[in-house]
C-alpha cells in the first residue's frame, strides 16, 4: 500500500518535473528540474528492488546536472537568474506528435498481452549483476570502457581548440605551456 | 587462350596499349588501329575456314571457364551459324571504319582505342554463350557508343548521346531483369545459354513466361530498334560521326535482333509462340512505318536511319513469324529465320557503307540536307556511283545481299502467315525514297553545295567499296553464307516447336 | 549435253553482265567502250545460236532448296538468238548516235541485255525475279540516262516504280509457291496445291501485265519515251516489255490450271490490243504512237498466252521485236536529224532519206499486217486459235488488227507525203507542248543526217521484219510448233489470214484517203494516269484527310501521285514520331527531374524538421506494420 | 570466453590507444610514424583475420563470450573490409591532414570507429549491438568536426543530434526485446521471440532496425549523410560513408534473421530499401556539389544494400550477395570520393570540365567509379547488384528486383552529369584553378588511391569468382 | 502498481522528452529532451526487469543505457561548445546552411 502511494507520488513528481524542464524560463532551472525528475525515477527504480542501478542513476544524474549548470554559466556565458528564455519552434506540431506518440505507446502498453514473469529475482541482485558483468557480459563492459575512452578523445578533439602544439610549440620543446589564462596542465 | 578468345580480346589489348602509351603520335595510332582490325579480320577468316557446323544445341570453338560460380555464370563462348556471320560482319565493318578514319584529325589515338574497345565488346557479345557475359558486352557497347557520340559527334551531340544512353540503358536493364527471371526459373539455376536452351525454363507457366519474355523483348526491341521504341535512333545517328553511325547501325543494332534468335526464341519457346502474333505485328508496323517516315525525311542521315528501322523490321517480322507454329510450315519458317540472319549481315554491310558515304557529304559540305545538293554526279562521279549502288542494294535489288535476305523473309513469312504479304509494300516505298534521294542529290543541274565538291578520296573509296563489293558477292553467290546459317536457323525453328 | 553448251549458256548471261558492269563502273573505259561492247554482243549472238541448237540447261544451288537454274527450252531457243541479234543491231546503231558517256551507256545496255537474256532462260522463280528486277533497274538507269534533265530521271522513276509495284506479284507468287509445296521451278508451278495455285497465278499475271505495259499499267511506257531512242528500240522491241508477254507464254500451264487466269489474260490482251491501238491512232507524236502500238501488239502475245497459241505468240513476239527495233531506230535517226518527234514535223522524211525511208516503210507495212509481211501471219495464227475459244474475242482481235493497220497507215502517210515549206518552225511549237524530247536531242551533240554505218542494221532488220512470218508458215512453222510444244499440232489458218489481209489493205487505203479521228481520250492514253490517281491516291487521300488536311493541289502532280500521297502520310508519320512517341519519353524524363527537385524539399537544413519527419515516418511505419501484419 | 577469437578487435582498439598516446609525443610535422603504425595495425588486423579464418583447428562458425559475439564468415569479411577500407582512407588522410595538429587523434578516432564497425558486424547480443553503435557513432562526430569550418560544425551538430535520437530508439528496441525475452543474446531471442506478443516485437524491430539505419545512413536516418559528406573533410567523408555502413548492414542482417517473420520485418526492410534508393537517387539528381552528390548516392546505395537483407533466410544467396556487394561498394565508393578528394577545390560539377584531357588517369578512375556505382558491368557493384537482385527474386521479391533496376536507370542520370562534365571539352574555370593547375591543386596520394581503388573495383568484378568463394564460405 | 502503470509513466516521460526534443531550439535543451526520453527508458527497463524477467542481463542493460546517456551527454557538451566556438550560436535554427 505504502509503496503504491510513494510510487504514484514519485510518478507525478517525475512527470511534472520533466514537463517543467521545458516550461521554466532559464536553463539553470531547467537542468535542476531535469535532475529532480531523474531522482524521482531513480527512487522508483529503487522501489523495484534494483538498488545498484537506482543509486547509480541518482548519483550520476545529480552530478551531470551540476556539470550542466556550470557549463551553462561558464561557456554560454548566460546568467541563469536573469535571462528569461523561451526558444521553441513548431510548438504545435511538437505537441501533436509527442501527444500522438504517447497515445500510441499507452494503447500498446494496455493492449499488448505481456508475457508472464520468467523466474524470480536473485536473492542478491547486485552480486548477480557483478557476476554477470565479470562473466558472460564481459565483452559488453570492456567495450563500454573503450567507449568511455573514445568519448574523452572525441570530446577533447571537438571542444578544445587549443592543441598541445599551441601550448608547447610544434616540436613540443617549450618548457612552459603558454595558455591564455594561467593554470593549465604542465605548470 | 584459344582462337575465339584471341579474336575477341585482341582489339581490347590493343586498345589498352593505345590508351596507355601516352607519347604515341597520331599517324601511328591510326595505322595501329587499321593493322589490328585487319589482323582480327584475318583471324576471323581462319575461324570461318576451320568452322564446321556443330550439332544442334552446341557451339563450335566453345570455351568455358568459371566466373561467378555463386550464380552459375561462367565465361562461356562459342560460335554457331547464327553468330559466325555476324562476327565476320563485325570484323569487316570495323576494318572499313578504321580505313575510313585514317584522316581523322580530332584525337585519333582516343578514337582508335575507343573503337578497338567497341570491337572487342561487339565480338564478345556475338560469341557469348552465357547470359551475364552477353549482358556485360551488351552494356559496355552502350557505354562505348556514348563516348563515340559525345566525343566525336557534331550538332547537339551531348543531348543525343545522353538520350541514346538513357534509352538503351533502360532497355538493357529490362533485359537483365528478364535474364534473372530465366535464372530463377531454371532448375538447376543457371545463366548458361546452352543449358537454358536445352531445357527451357518456364514451360507451362504462361504468366511468368510472358512477363519474363516481355522484359527481354523490351530490352531487345529498344536496341533493335522497333516502333515505337526507335526515337533514340535518328538523333543519335544524325549527331554521331560517320564511323560511329556505321558501327551503330551496322553492328550495335544487330545486338537486339541477335538477341531474338539467340536468347528469346530458344529459351522461351512457349511464351514466344504465345506472343509471336504481337511480335509479327510489331515487325510489320516497323517495316511500313519506318519506310514511310524515311520517305518524309530530307536529311540524308535521318533517312538512312529510318530505313534501318524498316530493314530491322523485316528481321523482327521473320522472328515473329517463326513463332507462328502451324502444321507443315516448319521449312518455310526456317527460310524466314535464315533470311533474318542474312538480313542482319546484309543490312550491316549496306547501311554501314551508306552512312560512311553520308559522312562524306558532311565532311565536304557540313550538311546532310538533300536540298543543299543537286547534280552531284557531275563533280563527284565516284561518290555518285557508290551512293547509287548502295541505294539500290539497300532497296533490295537482286544481285545484292539485301535481295537474298528479303526474298527469304518474304517467301518464308508469306508461306507461314499469308497476311504478312502486306510488308512487300515496304520495298516499293523504300525504292521510291531512295530513288527520290538519288534524284535530289545526284541528278539535275549542279547547284548548291555540290559546286566544288571533291570526289571520294582513296581511304573513303577503300572503306566503302569493299563493303558494297561484299554485299554484291553475297547477293550473287549466297551459298557459302547460307550453308553456315541454314542449319542453325532450322535448329531455332525446331527449338520453337517445344 | 556438252559442257561447251553449258559454258555458252553461262557466257551468254555472265559475259555481257560482267563487261557491262565493268564499263559502267570504270571511268577510263571510254575509248574501248564501243568496240568492246560490240564484240561482246557479237559473241553472245554466236553463243545464243549455239545454245539454241544445243538446248543446254545448268543450275547451281542458290537459296534454301531452290537452285539458280538456267534452261533453254524450245521457246527460249527461239527468243534467245532474236534477243542477241536485236541487241547487237541496236548497239551498232547507238554507236553512231550516242557520243558522250559511251562507256556508261554501253555498259548499262549490256547489263540490260544480259538481264533480259537471263529472264528468257530462267528456270526458277528466284532466278526469274533476279533477272526481272535487275532489268527494271537497268531500264531506270537507261531512261534517265541524260541525268542532267530532271524530267527524264523522274520518267525513269515512274517506270521503275510502276513495274516494281507490279513485281510485288512475283514476290507474293514466290511465297505462295513455297507454301504450295510444288517447289519454285517455273515448270512445277502448275502442280502447286490448289489453294495456293491461284495466288501464284495472280501474282505472276500482275507482274507480267505490268512489265508488258498491258492495261492498266500501260502509262509508264509513254513516260519511258524520255530515254534515248536506242534505249527505246531495245526496251520496246525485244527486251523488257516483250518479256512480260514471254513470261505468260512460259507459265501457260499454270494459267490453264487455274481456270480463270487464261481467260483473264486473253481479255486483258485483247482489250489492250484494241484500246491501245486506238490510242496509237490518236497520237500526234511519233514516239508516243510507236509506244502505244507496242502495248497493242504485245496484247496479241498475251492473248496468245491465254489462248495457248504458244507458237503464234512466240512468232508474234519475234516479228514485233524486229519490226519495232527497225522503226525506233529509223525514227530515232529522223529525230536526231530534225530535232522533233512530232508527226507534223516528219512529213516527207522518207523522201529525203530514201534507204531509211524504205526500211521504215517495210516496218510500217509489217506493223499494219499487210501480207506477206511478218506480223500479218503471226497475229492471225494467234487469232485463229482464239476463234476456237470465243468468237467475241476474235472480233475484238480483228478490230485491233484493223486499228494497227490504221496507225501504221497514218505513219506511212506522214513520212511519204510532200513536205510543206517552213516545217522547221514546228520544233518550236513542239517544245511548247511540254515534251522536252525534241528540245534535248540537240544537247547530245549529234550531227544531223543519218550516216552510212547506221543504215546497214536498218536494212537487216527490214529483211527480218519482212520474213519473220515464215516462223508460222510451212515449212518452218511445223518445226517451231514442235519445238515450243504447241498443243494441237501445226496447221495454217488460210481463211483467217485472207480475211485479215483484206481488212488491213482496206484500212490502209482508207487512211491514205482521209486521216483517222484523234479522240481526246485516246490522245491522253485513256486517262490511265487519272485512273491510277483515282485508284491509288483516293485511299491515300482518305487516310490523309483523316490524319491531316491533304489539299487538292496534289491532284495536279501527275503520275508521281502515289508517292506524293504517301509522302504526305509519311510527313505526318514523321510528325507523330517527333511529337508523340518521342515526347512521351521526354515527358517521363521531365517528370523524373521534377521528382528530383521535389525529393530535395525534405532536406530543409533545419534539424527539428528532420526530427519531425523521422518520428512521423516511424510512427506511420509502426502503425501500418502492426495493423497490417 | 576465448578472448583470442577477438584478436582483430583487440588489435584495433589497442592500436587506437597506442596511436593516441604515441602521437602526443611527436612534433607536429613528424606524425607520420603514427600513420605508419596505423597502417601496420590495420594490416595486422587483416592478417590476423585471414589466419584465424584459415586455421583448421575450429569449426567454421563459432561464437565468443557466451554467444555474445559471432565469429563467422560475415564477421571475417566485415573485419577485412572495414580494415582495408580504413587503410585506403589513410591515403586520403596522408594528403589532407598530414602535419595538422589533430593528425594522431584522427588516426586514433579512425581506428576506434573501425573497431566499432567490426563490433557491430559481429554483435550477437543486443547489448554488444548497442555498445558497438556508440563506439562507431562517437568517433564520427569528432571526425566530422575535424575541419573547423562553420559547415562542418553544423554537420557535426546535426549528425550528433540525429545520432542521439536514433540511439535512443535503438535502446528502446533493445529494452523491449530483452524485456520480452528476458535475454539479450540472439540465441535466446530466436528461441523465445516466437511466442512473444507480435505488436511489441514489431515495435521493437522497427526501433532497432531504424536505429541501425542511422549508422547505415538510409531512410529514415539519412538526414546527416549528405551534410556530413559535403562539409566534413575528405578523409572523414570517405570514411563515414563507407566503413560504418559495413558494420551496420551486417548487423541489420544478423538481427533480421533472428526476428520472427510474424513481425513482418521483411516488409519493413523492403520498404526502407525502396525508400532509401528512390529518395537518394532523386535527391542526388540536381546536386551541384560532387561531394554532396556522392553523399546522396551513398543513401541510394544503402537502399540497394538492403535488398539482400530482405531475402535473409529465404535465399541461400542472401548473405553472400550482401557481402559481395559490400566489397564492391567499399572499393568503388572510396574510389569516387578519392577522385573528389584529389581535386578538393572543384566543388561544383562545372569545375570538372576538361578533366578528361587534363588528368586522363583521374578521369578514367572517375569514369570507372561512377559507372561502377551505376552498376555497369564488369565492375564489382554490377556483380553485387546482379546477385542481390537475384537473391531478392529467388526469395519471392521479384518486384524488388524490378525496383532496383528502375532506380538504377534513374541513378544513371546524375552520375552521367558528372561524367559528361568531366569529359566535355576544355574547362573555362576561374583563373588560379585553370587547366594549368598549381601543383598543389592535385593531391597525389588521393589521385593514386582513386586509380588503385577504381582498378580494384574492376578486378573485384572480373575476379568475382574468387571473391565469391570467400564470401560464400559456410 | 503493476507493469502497465509503470510503463504508462515511462511512456509519459518519453513523450515529454520527445516534445522537448522536437520543440526546443537551444542545442542543450534538445539534449535535455533526449535525456528525458532515456529517463523514461530507464524506468521502462526497470519495470520490465521486475515484472517480466528478473534476470541479471536486464540489469546490465540498464547500466548500458545509463552509460550511453552519460557518454552522449558528454559528447553533446563538446559538440555544443564546438558549435558555439565556430559559429557563435547555440541554436539549431541558426545552423541551417546545409540543405537540399
Amino acid at each position: 500500500m505504502v509503496t503504491h502511494v510513494v510510487f504514484w507520488a514519485l510518478a507525478v513528481v517525475a512527470v511534472l518535473a520533466g514537463a517543467a524542464v521545458f516550461i521554466v524560463d532559464s536553463m539553470a532551472r531547467a537542468s535542476y528540474s531535469l535532475a529532480l525528475s531523474f531522482v524521482a525515477v531513480g527512487l522508483q527504480v529503487l522501489l523495484m528492488q534494483q538498488h545498484y542501478v537506482g543509486v547509480v542513476t541518482i548519483l550520476m544524474m545529480v552530478m551531470e546536472m551540476a556539470v550542466m549548470a556550470v557549463y551553462m554559466v561558464m561557456f554560454m556565458g548566460m546568467n541563469p537568474a536573469l535571462m528569461p528564455m523561451s526558444m521553441v519552434h513548431d510548438n504545435r506540431a511538437a505537441l501533436a506528435v509527442s501527444g500522438g506518440v504517447f497515445v500510441l505507446l499507452a494503447a500498446g502498453i494496455l493492449l499488448v498481452p505481456w508475457p508472464a514473469r520468467r523466474g524470480s529475482p536473485p536473492t542478491d541482485v547486485t552480486a548477480a549483476l557483478g557476476e554477470e558483468l565479470m562473466g558472460p557480459k564481459m565483452l559488453v563492459m570492456s567495450a563500454v570502457g573503450v567507449v568511455m575512452a573514445v568519448t574523452v578523445v572525441a570530446g577533447v578533439v571537438l571542444a578544445a581548440h587549443r592543441t598541445r602544439y599551441d601550448r608547447f610549440g610544434d616540436d613540443l620543446r617549450r618548457r612552459r605551456a603558454d595558455d591564455p589564462q594561467p593554470g593549465g596542465v604542465g605548470r | 587462350m584459344s582462337l575465339l578468345s584471341l579474336v575477341v580480346f585482341l582489339p581490347l589489348v590493343a586498345a589498352a596499349a593505345l590508351a596507355a602509351v601516352p607519347r604515341l603520335g597520331d599517324a601511328p595510332a591510326r595505322w595501329t588501329w587499321v593493322a589490328v582490325a585487319a589482323v582480327d579480320l584475318g583471324l576471323i577468316a581462319v575461324l570461318w575456314l576451320r568452322y564446321d557446323t556443330p550439332p544442334p544445341g552446341q557451339l563450335a570453338f566453345a570455351e568455358q571457364a568459371a566466373w561467378i560460380p555463386g550464380v552459375h555464370s561462367s565465361y562461356h563462348v562459342g560460335v554457331d551459324g547464327l553468330s559466325l556471320p555476324l562476327v565476320a560482319m563485325t570484323g569487316v565493318i570495323y576494318l572499313a571504319c578504321a580505313v575510313y578514319a585514317l584522316r581523322e584529325q580530332h584525337r585519333p589515338r582516343g578514337q582508335a582505342a575507343l573503337f578497338l574497345f567497341l570491337q572487342s565488346v561487339n565480338l564478345g557479345l556475338f560469341v557469348a554463350a552465357d547470359l551475364i557475359l552477353f549482358f556485360v558486352f551488351f552494356d559496355l557497347s552502350i557505354v562505348g557508343m556514348y563516348f563515340v557520340i559525345a566525343g566525336w559527334g557534331h550538332g547537339d551531340r551531348g543531348r543525343s548521346a545522353l538520350k541514346f544512353f538513357l534509352y538503351t540503358f533502360l532497355g538493357s536493364l529490362a533485359l537483365l531483369v528478364g535474364f534473372i527471371g530465366l535464372y530463377v526459373a531454371a532448375d538447376p539455376h543457371t545463366f548458361d545459354m546452352t543449358q537454358l536452351a536445352a531445357a527451357p525454363p518456364l514451360q507451362g507457366r504462361p504468366l511468368a513466361g510472358g512477363l519474363v519474355l516481355a522484359a527481354i523483348l523490351l530490352g531487345l526491341v529498344v536496341k533493335t530498334p522497333a516502333v515505337p521504341f526507335h526515337t533514340w535512333l535518328p538523333p543519335a545517328h544524325t549527331d554521331a560521326p560517320a564511323v560511329g553511325s556505321a558501327v551503330l547501325a551496322g553492328v550495335l543494332l544487330k545486338m537486339g535482333a541477335y538477341g531474338f534468335v539467340r536468347v528469346a526464341m530458344p529459351m522461351l519457346p512457349q511464351a514466344w509462340r504465345t506472343w509471336a502474333g504481337v511480335v509479327t505485328v510489331i515487325g510489320v508496323v516497323s517495316v511500313i512505318y519506318g519506310a514511310l517516315v524515311a520517305l518524309a525525311q530530307t536529311n540524308v542521315k535521318r533517312m538512312i536511319a529510318y530505313t534501318s528501322v524498316n530493314h530491322m523490321g523485316y528481321v523482327i517480322l521473320a522472328a515473329g513469324v517463326a513463332g507462328l507454329v502451324a502444321a507443315d510450315t516448319a521449312p518455310a519458317r526456317g527460310v524466314a529465320v535464315a533470311g533474318a540472319v542474312t538480313q542482319m549481315v546484309s543490312h550491316g554491310l549496306i547501311t554501314g557503307a551508306l552512312f560512311l558515304l553520308a559522312g562524306v557529304l558532311n565532311d565536304r559540305a557540313r550538311t546532310y540536307d538533300m536540298h543543299d545538293f543537286g547534280g552531284l554526279a557531275a563533280p563527284a562521279p565516284a561518290f555518285a556511283a557508290l551512293f547509287a549502288v548502295g541505294a539500290f542494294a539497300s532497296l533490295g535489288l537482286p544481285a545484292f545481299s539485301g535481295f537474298i535476305a528479303e526474298f527469304q523473309i518474304f517467301t518464308g513469312s508469306i508461306a507461314a502467315a499469308p497476311v504478312t504479304a502486306v510488308v512487300v509494300l515496304g520495298i516499293v516505298v523504300t525504292a521510291a525514297l531512295f530513288l527520290r534521294a538519288l534524284q535530289r542529290v545526284l541528278t539535275g543541274e549542279t547547284v548548291g553545295r555540290s559546286l566544288g565538291f571533291t570526289d571520294l578520296r582513296a581511304r573513303e573509296l577503300w572503306s566503302v567499296g569493299p563493303l558494297l563489293l561484299l554485299s554484291l558477292l553475297i547477293g550473287v553467290v549466297p551459298r557459302p553464307l547460307l550453308d553456315v546459317i541454314e542449319p542453325a536457323a532450322h535448329a531455332v525453328v525446331g527449338q520453337l516447336g517445344r | 549435253m556438252s559442257h561447251l553448251a553449258q559454258a555458252a549458256l553461262w557466257s551468254l548471261v555472265v559475259g555481257p553482265a560482267a563487261v557491262g558492269v565493268g564499263l559502267a563502273m570504270i571511268r577510263r573505259a571510254e575509248p574501248i567502250a564501243v568496240p568492246l561492247s560490240l564484240t561482246v554482243a557479237a559473241a553472245s549472238v554466236a553463243a545464243s545460236v549455239a545454245v539454241a541448237v544445243a538446248r543446254p540447261s545448268v543450275s547451281v544451288p542458290f537459296l534454301a532448296g531452290v537452285d539458280f537454274a538456267l534452261t533453254v527450252d524450245g521457246l527460249a531457243a527461239l527468243l534467245t538468238p532474236m534477243l542477241a541479234v536485236v541487241t547487237l543491231v541496236v548497239l551498232a546503231a547507238a554507236a553512231g548516235e550516242i557520243r558522250r558517256s559511251r562507256a556508261r551507256f554501253h555498259g548499262l545496255m549490256l547489263l540490260f541485255a544480259a538481264s533480259a537474256t537471263l529472264t528468257v532462260v530462267a528456270a526458277t522463280l528466284p532466278t526469274l525475279l533476279f533477272a526481272w528486277e535487275i532489268m527494271g533497274a537497268a531500264s531506270y538507269a537507261l531512261i534517265g540516262f541524260w541525268w542532267r534533265a530532271e524530267d527524264r530521271v523522274s520518267a525513269g522513276l515512274t517506270a521503275f516504280l510502276t513495274t516494281r509495284s507490279a513485281d510485288l506479284g512475283l514476290y507474293v507468287a514466290a511465297g505462295a509457291a513455297l507454301a504450295g509445296g510444288a517447289g519454285l521451278a517455273l515448270a512445277d508451278l502448275a502442280h502447286g496445291s490448289p489453294g495456293w495455285r491461284h495466288v501464284i497465278a495472280a501474282g505472276i499475271l500482275v507482274a507480267a501485265l505490268g512489265k508488258a505495259a498491258q492495261l492498266p499499267f500501260s502509262f509508264w511506257l509513254s513516260r519511258a519515251m524520255a530515254g534515248p531512242s536506242p534505249v527505246s528500240a531495245l526496251l520496246h522491241s525485244a527486251a523488257m516489255v516483250a518479256l512480260g508477254g514471254y513470261l505468260l507464254l512460259r507459265v501457260r500451264p499454270l494459267l490453264a490450271a487455274t481456270g480463270w487466269a487464261a481467260p483473264l489474260a486473253m481479255w486483258a490482251g485483247a482489250l489492250t490490243a484494241l484500246l491501245l491501238g486506238a490510242v496509237a491512232v490518236a497520237q500526234r507524236d511519233v514516239k508516243q504512237l510507236l509506244a502505244a502500238s507496242t502495248s497493242a501488239q504485245l496484247g496479241f502475245v498475251v492473248l496468245a498466252a491465254g489462248a495457248d497459241a504458244v507458237a503464234g505468240g512466240a512468232a508474234q513476239l519475234i516479228a514485233h521485236a524486229v519490226t519495232k527495233a527497225l522503226l525506233f531506230l529509223a525514227v530515232g535517226g529522223w529525230l536526231a536529224a530534225l530535232g522533233t518527234a512530232r508527226l507534223a514535223g516528219l512529213t516527207g522524211v522518207a523522201v529525203r532519206w530514201r534507204s531509211v525511208g524504205w526500211s521504215a516503210t517495210v516496218g510500217a507495212l509489217a506493223l499494219a499486217g499487210i501480207p506477206p509481211l511478218s506480223l500479218w501471219a503471226t497475229k492471225d495464227v494467234v487469232l485463229a486459235r482464239v476463234l476456237e475459244e470465243s468468237p467475241w474475242l476474235y472480233a475484238v482481235g480483228l478490230a485491233a488488227s484493223a486499228l494497227s493497220a490504221a496507225y501504221a497507215g497514218k505513219l506511212l502517210v506522214v513520212i511519204w507525203s510532200r513536205a510543206p515549206a517552213g516545217r522547221r518552225g514546228a520544233g518550236g511549237t513542239y517544245r511548247r507542248e511540254g515534251d522536252t524530247a525534241g528540245g534535248t536531242y540537240r544537247r547530245e551533240g549529234d550531227s544531223p543526217g543519218i550516216s552510212g554505218p547506221r543504215q546497214a542494221p536498218l536494212v537487216l532488220l527490214a529483211v527480218c521484219a519482212a520474213t519473220a512470218g515464215l516462223l508460222v508458215l510451212p515449212p518452218v512453222g511445223a518445226v517451231v510448233a514442235r519445238a515450243v510444244g504447241q498443243s494441237g499440232g501445226f496447221h495454217v489458218p488460210w481463211a483467217e489470214l485472207a480475211i485479215s489481209a483484206v481488212i488491213a489493205l482496206a484500212v490502209v487505203l482508207l487512211v491514205t484517203r482521209r486521216p483517222p479521228p484523234e479522240p481526246r481520250w485516246a490522245l491522253r492514253w485513256l486517262g490511265l494516269e487519272a485512273a491510277a490517281r483515282v485508284l491509288f491516291v483516293r485511299p491515300a487521300l482518305r487516310c490523309a484527310d483523316a490524319l491531316a488536311r491533304f489539299d487538292d493541289r496534289v491532284l495536279d502532280r501527275g503520275v508521281g501521285l502515289v508517292s506524293a500521297g504517301s509522302l504526305r502520310l509519311a510527313r505526318l508519320a514523321g510528325l507523330v514520331d517527333d511529337r508523340w512517341v518521342d515526347a512521351a519519353v521526354e515527358r517521363f524524363a521531365a517528370g523524373t527531374r521534377r521528382l528530383g527537385r521535389l525529393a530535395r524539399r525534405p532536406q530543409t537544413g533545419r534539424l527539428h524538421q528532420y526530427y519531425l519527419q523521422a518520428v512521423i515516418v516511424l510512427v506511420v511505419v509502426v502503425v501500418v506494420l502492426v495493423g497490417w501484419g | 570466453m576465448r578472448p583470442l577469437l577477438l584478436l582483430p578487435e583487440l588489435l584495433l582498439a589497442a592500436g587506437a590507444l597506442t596511436a593516441l598516446i604515441g602521437g602526443s609525443f611527436l612534433p607536429r610535422q613528424r606524425q607520420w610514424p603514427v600513420r605508419i603504425f596505423t597502417v601496420v595495425v590495420l594490416v595486422a588486423t587483416i592478417v590476423a583475420t585471414i589466419v584465424a579464418a584459415a586455421l583448421p583447428l575450429r569449426a567454421p562458425a563459432t561464437t565468443a563470450f557466451a554467444d555474445s559475439y559471432a565469429i563467422d564468415t560475415a564477421t571475417g569479411v566485415a573485419r577485412i573490409l572495414a580494415a582495408s577500407g580504413t587503410l585506403l582512407v589513410l591515403a586520403v588522410a596522408a594528403d589532407e591532414i598530414a602535419g595538422s595538429a589533430r593528425e594522431s587523434e584522427t588516426y586514433a578516432l579512425l581506428l576506434f570507429a573501425t573497431t566499432g564497425a567490426v563490433l557491430l558486424a559481429g554483435a550477437n547480443d543486443l547489448l554488444v549491438l548497442a555498445v558497438g553503435f556508440l563506439l562507431t557513432s562517437i568517433p564520427l562526430y569528432a571526425l566530422i568536426g575535424l575541419a573547423r569550418t562553420p559547415g562542418s560544425a553544423e554537420a557535426t551538430m546535426k549528425a550528433y543530434l540525429a545520432g542521439v535520437l536514433f540511439g535512443v530508439l535503438l535502446l528502446l528496441g533493445v529494452t523491449v526485446l530483452s524485456g520480452l525475452t528476458g535475454g539479450t543474446t540472439y540465441v535466446e531471442l530466436t528461441d523465445r521471440l516466437a511466442g512473444a506478443p507480435r505488436a511489441a516485437v514489431t515495435v521493437a524491430a522497427v526501433a532497432v532496425i531504424s536505429g541501425l539505419m542511422f549508422k547505415a545512413g538510409g531512410v529514415p536516418g539519412h538526414f546527416w549523410v549528405p551534410d556530413a559528406a559535403e562539409a566534413a573533410n575528405a578523409t572523414a567523408a570517405t570514411f563515414l560513408t563507407t566503413v560504418p555502413k559495413i558494420g551496420a548492414l551486417v548487423a541489420i542482417y544478423r538481427l533480421a534473421s533472428v526476428l520472427p517473420a510474424s513481425s513482418s520485418w521483411p516488409a519493413l526492410v523492403a520498404a526502407l530499401a525502396v525508400a532509401s534508393m528512390t529518395l537518394g537517387n532523386l535527391a542526388a539528381y540536381w546536386q551541384p556539389d560532387p561531394r554532396r552528390l556522392l553523399g546522396w548516392s551513398t543513401v541510394s546505395q544503402v537502399g540497394f544494400l538492403l535488398v539482400p537483407v530482405v531475402a535473409a533466410g529465404r535465399s541461400g544467396l542472401a548473405l553472400p550477395s550482401l557481402l559481395g556487394y559490400l566489397t564492391g561498394y567499399t572499393v568503388t565508393n572510396i574510389a569516387a570520393f578519392a577522385v573528389s578528394a584529389a581535386l578538393p577545390r572543384r566543388r561544383n560539377l562545372a569545375d570538372w570540365r576538361g578533366l578528361g584531357t587534363g588528368r586522363p588517369w583521374l578521369a578514367a578512375a572517375l569514369l570507372v567509379a561512377l559507372l561502377g556505382l551505376v552498376g555497369t558491368p564488369p565492375t564489382a557493384v554490377f556483380v553485387g547488384k546482379l546477385t542481390t537482385a537475384t537473391a531478392a527474386w529467388d526469395a519471392g521479391y521479384a518486384w524488388l528486383a524490378v525496383v532496383v533496376f528502375v532506380n538504377t536507370v534513374i541513378s544513371l542520370f546524375y552520375y552521367l552529369r558528372w561524367i559528361a562534365a568531366a569529359f566535355r571539352g576544355h574547362r573555362q574555370a576561374p583563373p588560379g584553378i585553370g587547366e594549368v593547375a598549381p601543383p598543389n591543386e592535385g593531391r597525389p596520394w588521393s589521385a593514386r588511391l582513386a586509380v588503385v581503388a577504381a582498378a580494384l573495383s574492376l578486378v573485384v568484378g572480373l575476379a568475382s569468382g574468387l571473391v565469391w568463394s570467400v564470401v560464400a564460405r559456410p | 502498481m503493476i507493469l502497465q502503470t509503470v510503463l504508462l509513466v515511462a511512456a509519459a516521460l518519453f513523450s515529454v522528452g520527445l516534445y522537448g526534443a522536437l520543440s526546443q531550439q537551444v542545442v542543450v535543451m534538445v539534449m535535455m529532451g533526449l535525456e528525458l526520453m532515456l529517463n523514461g527508458l530507464i524506468l521502462a527497463g526497470a519495470a520490465f526487469w521486475w515484472y517480466l524477467a528478473p534476470v541479471p542481463s536486464g540489469q546490465v542493460l540498464l547500466l548500458v543505457v545509463i552509460a550511453a546517456m552519460t557518454v552522449e551527454m558528454t559528447v553533446g557538451f563538446a559538440v555544443a561548445t564546438h558549435l558555439h566556438r565556430v559559429r557563435r550560436t547555440d541554436l539549431t535554427d541558426q545552423a541551417a546552411d546545409l540543405s537540399g
